[in-house]
């Protein structure tokens, strides 16, 4: 059991943190480029990373990656993070956008999107989620129509990270409605400038804007901007959403909560001599610390080849549990101040994240029937033509 | 035995939840977060008699008790509205029972002058304090008809005329508002504006109450938040259910799956214990004094929790949708997380749960 | 608000007092009969209040009850613990089934069964579970088979409370195999004496033997054994299930948990001044008191004549957690010790009560359904025939 | 980086279930209830060379680290068995770093003699105390090579021939078990006899151990504890997953329905965290000492809240079945039930990490 670099893992860490100590003071301030108004910097500093092949570092050598493993990608992450550096801008076309674009794409597809897609000079957004298909994502309802040998394209998306900045989106819609709705699903790319494309920012609970909602009406697509075979959209979406878990995964230093950061607003407080404080802390502790090494379990079965299942996203649900009993325990013990600022952030921040990428409950049974085997529950809408379903389409 | 509401009451309750509605509250919340003014219902309180509920009839009052001002604050928990009114109600709480009562109390029982109490804990009898204090500050001194000292996060004192201040040693002093420094502060809830007060040799009219009447104060606070939290709990419930009926996902009605059954459930569930223990909070306040202080602060926790828990199980179930700004489910979020802490928060009130248990123990042994 | 009695209870009160007062002696000691070697005394004691009217007070008087509301049925319940007399041994057969026999049977059932169980001379036991049948009840197999003008019964039933000392059983069993499995049911009487009919005591976690299993092989009845009309033993069964109920809730004084009983054995001890012990004391008191106020609640509705909805049994899930919290609570302040004798035993009690009468996962669904108005799941056994349902019956 | 056990440790670890899989320790346990013998796993033990786990290989023992230990204690878990193991690993950590280390371990490493250590606390250097004591003890007094004190609730003296004894002031001795009344005692868990011990002037063997040594073994306890109870959590899991899908209700089987669903998931959850903490400290044993009174802290805290929610959802999946004598799920429950408090129990484990993190901030604010 050991955590430490391979000789060859060390070498290539120090040549990271030697081009880091260099370059860091061509980055901006690490704040996720998400909250920023003018994100040009973090772009130039996307591509100035990407030159030292410092992005897509899991991505095969020919489309412009360094053909490295997951624990590489995991010292670069961890690298900007220690150099105090931004990470990269377009995190999902890198994590999982792109990975898609190699496994699923044409030629023609791959060396017309990815360079500028490393470069940051193009941004992209993962157009999945509609408002009525969420934790059922397969219940998406933006319609492609085939015409005049392209396609036309209808709908609505929403949670759509980066939106506003996107050149392109990967999207999912409904090419045949007359087959169960896993089935007719194709995956597209979309110019975020074709006329019809609106993005609209979303206001979320904390009045920050981090996401957008993106309609889609009567946008014309040639017939090559299918990705992946016409009709296979469900095989090509899943695929992005495991190079995310993998992603997160990689990403776990940027992540991680450390519960000394609990500690620090409360030390010298009587109420951190309390029985009841330090049992609450421990408890957060706990589920935070486990998070930590639950993540290298992962690496490591990643390392040796396995595909990340499920049982990944249980982290989220401790990271949510813990990270709610912290913003309570820090507000009884601070009073309502600490409501505001960083850890009033976090609270409501976390009651979005417990829906965020699949719901907690969705993620159950995954894991029961995937992982644990247990039977599933019977189902009416797998096998029933998309177009039959009423019900769902009513759904708001 | 008759364990419900009497017909009045449950008049009073119709009548407070129609006034109510006739106010866009919500929105107001809403709005207010931005910026906006808060929409106030101090003319309503007082035209519905909401203002003088605890002042005795022959002050001009209604000279009701704490459970029916219990069942007001309900409909204002679960309207996201109130501001005042805590304060104000424990205000003319004690203000009925001092000297002072004949002279100021008709002026407050319409409405047309507006009181607030600051809130001090009969565990150790001290105040919330201010951010430059540590989190609990001693009460203010009285010395030569002068009050001095501060007080942090107090509801309604932003906006009252009169100020009840309990000093040091065992009593409670009157000041008028505009001799002391009261700085209004929002955290996190619009709906709900909180003050820091600093009294520096403010002119003060003593009341004549004893600590007694101060800690029935506030336990009977205790009793008001909690009947406001029951208010939002049950709101919530409400809002979870609807949706659950309407939102379809894998071809069924989402509120067809246990899971997001069970939660809801179990919403209501804790919004039950709380209401039960509200009423048993009202059964004490009615006829058990013994009994409020044990009464109500079970009720505040329970209240508290059935907010907390139903606050965040109606964002998850909304999925996404329900963490957006334009959404009312994160407004009841942030009226119970705020909640959660006023008045020496849900951590406080089971401290004193856990005294009153502690007591009847020894009690118990030193009679047998 | 006021849980005074009416001058008419506060009367009937005294006179129940009086009458406990004078005859107080004659009580055995008030151990749940159910742990008794010897019943004898139990018996003789029902005798006794049965004279005196104390038993079956909400039975019409018509049927030898006192013919009073619920209330005075607390009354009695409250006087007799107050009193430190032994309750009801037979509670079961004068709470839920000699009501339902009062309901649905015939005036020969009711001249011939009453009597007897009231005062105690005849014990019943109510047969509803099965190995196979618990949570979803309507799934049982003891067949009832017509035959000579009679029926004949096989099958095996378990969780019998009182079984070992009883004359007689409710029993439900299935007469029709081929319409869905709501449908085919029938409740019969059952002579616990008849051949055929075994009863094997069940042991329990904690080591006690509180509950039997009866099996019943080759059973012969008469025709006239049924109540209510054949194939509609379901309604009858739910009769018996919403009596129950009623029964629990005006018994509340004998159930009832005093979070006073916690302190009491860490009074003085160094633990009871910190804030995490006095947190974890108000948790379970919350949960307990609330039970008894809301029992208040239900049993102000009960005198109003409204049904108890199956809300009532929420109270079980509080009283449940609360007691969990609490045998933690004392285990981690007095150690070891606190895992045997009164608390101890509660714990493992604790546990078996979460699923008995329905687990907390079935009575979860039907509040959601029938209080709230949440959309069923999608049933596939309900308008089955029962005889196709081959999963069902694989079920251990 | 590679977070795994090493091929050693997996065939460790398959070992260990292989050998207990030949005793029928769980048939055992239910018997032991009754008063029947507890199977021995003693001879297996000493023949697997599980007692010089942690006796170095100069004095006869394997001279492997904390985290192998634990790769035993699991498999004891999953299979209620162990008795003896837990007290002489606690021992033989502590002799190995003594001065009689040369002349004591050879006898112990091949089991062919028992040794046991009395757990002191660290926090604040008391034992567990008999029920004549309040909670805690003071550790026992060395005075003129003669011992005199109790300690209550110990696992795994009852049995042993040596005892490891610390004592006031900072270090440990040993005595002969025959020297000192040692009173075995079974609370509820009959897989893990418990003794009461006092010792009135027993003659001593000063060991010449620090209190770090002795810190480092309670944590290592800790660790050892945890790794148990991780084994009686999925070994839970395993037995509630396959009865859900083997029980059917409703036409279905139970496992199919989102309540026992995701409640056996959640099982998983706990077991999952208890696991990465297990190996957590595992790598703070083998290799980083900083951090082991953090790491085994946690991991105990995450093992002990996974065996209790564990075993008592298995009952519950169980339905009324699983609350019979006759049924193995009680077993594990009551051994949750137990171990949850042995060793300053969930609770000292929860203080130990707390304090451990007020160190760090500290130290980050003495530092910056």
């Amino acid at each position: 059991m050991d955590l430490k670099d391979t000789p060859d893992q060390a070498a290539y860490r120090a040549g990271v943190r030697a081009w880091l100590e260099e370059h860091r003071d061509e980055s901006p301030p690490p704040a996720s480029g998400l909250h920023a108004d003018d994100i040009a910097p973090y772009r130039t500093w996307q591509a100035r990373l990407a030159e030292a092949k410092l992005v897509g570092v899991t991505w095969p050598e020919e489309y412009g990656g360094a053909g490295l493993g997951p624990a590489e990608a995991m010292i670069v992450n961890s690298e900007i993070a220690r150099a105090g550096c931004a990470g990269i801008l377009d995190h999902i076309a890198i994590g999982e956008l792109g990975p898609t674009i190699i496994a699923y794409g044409s030629e023609e597809q791959k060396s017309r999107y990815l360079a500028p897609m490393l470069s940051g000079d193009e941004g992209w957004c993962q157009l999945f989620s509609e408002p009525a298909a969420g934790s059922d994502l397969a219940g998406i309802q933006t319609r492609a129509r085939r015409e005049n040998g392209g396609w036309r394209l209808s709908g609505q998306k929403v949670w759509t990270t980066l939106g506003q900045f996107a050149d392109f989106g990967l999207l999912l819609a409904r090419t045949d409605p007359d087959v169960p709705k896993h089935k007719g699903l194709t995956m597209f790319v979309i110019p975020m400038d074709a006329p019809g494309v609106t993005v609209r920012p979303l206001r979320q609970i904390s009045g920050e804007e981090n996401f957008n909602e993106v309609f889609v009406d009567d946008v014309e697509l040639d017939e090559e901007a299918t990705v992946g075979p016409v009709d296979a959209g469900w095989a090509v979406a899943m695929t992005t959403l495991m190079f995310e878990r993998m992603a997160v995964l990689s990403a776990l230093d940027q992540f991680s909560f450390e519960p000394v950061r609990l500690v620090r607003p409360m030390l010298g407080l009587p109420a951190l001599e309390e029985s009841g404080t330090r049992q609450r802390l421990a408890s957060v502790a706990v589920e935070w610390i486990a998070l930590r090494y639950t993540a290298y379990r992962a690496l490591t079965a990643l390392e040796r080849g396995q595909i990340p299942g499920p049982e990944a996203g249980l982290g989220k649900i401790g990271l949510v549990q813990g990270g709610r009993e912290a913003c309570e325990l820090l507000a009884d013990v601070l009073g309502p101040d600490a409501l505001e600022g960083e850890f009033g952030g976090l609270a409501s921040e976390l009651e979005s994240l417990r829906t965020a990428g699949g719901t907690n409950e969705i993620l159950l049974n995954t894991i029961g029937e995937r992982v644990l085997g247990l039977p599933p529950e019977p189902r009416f809408d797998k096998d029933k033509p998309f177009s039959e379903m009423r019900a769902e389409k009513a759904g708001v | 035995m008759n364990f419900e509401l009497s017909d009045e009451q449950a008049m009073l309750r119709e009548a407070a939840a129609g006034a109510l509605s006739r106010i866009d509250t919500i929105a107001g919340a809403r709005a207010a977060l931005d910026g906006g003014e808060l929409p106030s219902i101090w003319r309503t309180a007082g035209e519905a008699g909401w203002t003088g509920l605890l002042v005795p009839e022959e002050h001009g009052g209604a000279g009701l008790t704490v459970f029916d001002a219990m069942l007001v604050m309900e409909q204002c928990g679960r309207r996201l509205t109130g501001a005042g009114l805590l304060g104000h109600l424990g205000a003319t709480f004690v203000l009925s029972r001092s000297e002072l009562a004949g002279s100021l109390l008709p002026l407050l029982a319409d409405g047309g002058r507006r009181a607030a109490l600051v809130w001090a804990d009969p565990a150790d009898w001290t105040v919330e304090g201010t951010p430059s204090d540590e989190r609990r500050a001693p009460l203010p001194e009285l010395s030569d008809g002068r009050l001095s000292g501060s007080a942090g996060f107090q509801p309604d004192l932003a906006g009252a005329d009169l100020l009840v201040v309990p000093y040091a040693g065992g009593g409670a002093a009157l000041v008028e508002a505009a001799s002391v420094s009261v700085e209004k502060v929002v955290r996190s809830d619009a709906t709900r504006p909180l003050a820091h007060v600093r009294l520096e040799g403010a002119e003060a009219s003593e009341l004549g109450v004893d600590a007694d009447v101060l800690a029935e104060a506030w336990h009977s606070g205790q009793a008001l938040l909690a009947a406001d939290a029951l208010g939002v709990a049950e709101a919530v419930q409400e809002m979870a259910t609807a949706y659950a009926k309407e939102r379809h996902a894998f071809g069924r009605a989402i509120g067809s799956f246990q899971a997001v059954k069970h939660q809801i459930v179990e919403i209501m569930r804790h919004a039950g214990t709380a209401r039960s223990l509200c009423y048993y909070a009202g059964l004490a306040a009615e006829s058990r004094p013994d009994e409020l202080a044990l009464a109500a602060n079970c009720a505040r926790v329970a209240g508290e929790q059935a907010a907390a828990y139903g606050t965040r199980t109606c964002l998850a179930v909304h999925g996404g949708i329900g963490s957006t700004w334009e959404h009312d489910a994160p407004l009841y979020w942030r009226r119970a997380q705020l909640s959660r802490i006023l008045l020496g928060g849900v951590a406080g009130a089971g401290e004193h749960v856990a005294e009153e248990l502690i007591k009847q123990a020894r009690q118990e042994v030193t009679t047998t």
